[in-house]
């Protein structure tokens, strides 16, 4: 869990504060939470295709 | 045992595929993001296999 | 052991920050690059703060 | 030789399948055959080059 | 250190040594040794910057 | 134990310079990507030495 924190802060950084400035803008902070959100639907869509595949 | 390597496998693709298919996050995943997360992780396998059979024969 | 979490995230950071925010070296960091990482630092702990409160709340 | 599959694989990935799609095509799968051998190759180069760099 | 020194030789080789050729120029060896002096410059920021956040 | 940090090395280096020097692979390396493969390797081991000489004087 502690892994998966790790990796979705790291990722979602990554993609969402492109040039930081002196504080997290609206835009920034809403993408981070969407992230969040995007990341876990990610992870289940692939979960999903590997148990397909592995059929 | 099996639990831990597809949960490692799934990681690992998500981690990949996330970076090839998906842009600035918003409020849903487009229709062509969760195609592409889908057919990524598939082809990622079928990849495997090819190499693994190159690997194998030389 | 305080230290050695404090070293390892000010590693962690430098590296992310450096390919975010310094252009090919040159004989110094330029005013831009300087705040750039000192900008990328905060807001990769206050992006810590919003990730872990949303995995907190679900 | 674990080790040396998954980055082949990883590489090989990356490099030949940029727009996964519902099968692998013919390109793809050749490019995937291509790349190992391609590997391998500058793996050699490149351990000749350190040899030689030693000496 | 090792650790260090590894990080630093990895990111300077990175930003410049873009394409290699029969030896290294005399820019290149100038863009490494500035490069090792930024990085710890920018290690000195970040560590200030993260004990000011965290006051 | 030299064997080792040998192989070791020569796995990096092809890991970084595959990156830096292939293109899409096809049926050959050309001319260039070859060159460019053994001066990477070697151009790395320079820049060692140069961060190394900087590390050790400071």
């Amino acid at each position: 869990a502690q892994e998966f924190f790790q990796t979705v802060r790291d990722k979602c950084f990554e993609k969402c504060v492109t040039r930081p400035s002196t504080s997290l803008s609206g835009g920034e902070s809403k993408c981070l939470t969407n992230c969040c959100d995007r990341y876990r639907e990610a992870l289940a869509i692939i979960s999903q295709a590997v148990v397909t595949s592995l059929e | 045992r099996h639990k831990a390597v597809f949960n490692e496998l799934v990681s690992k693709l998500t981690d990949i595929c996330w970076d090839k298919c998906v842009g600035t996050p918003s409020t849903r995943l487009s229709g062509s993001e969760q195609s592409c997360l889908s057919n990524c992780a598939a082809r990622f396998l079928d990849s495997s296999q090819v190499v693994m059979a190159k690997f194998t024969k030389g």
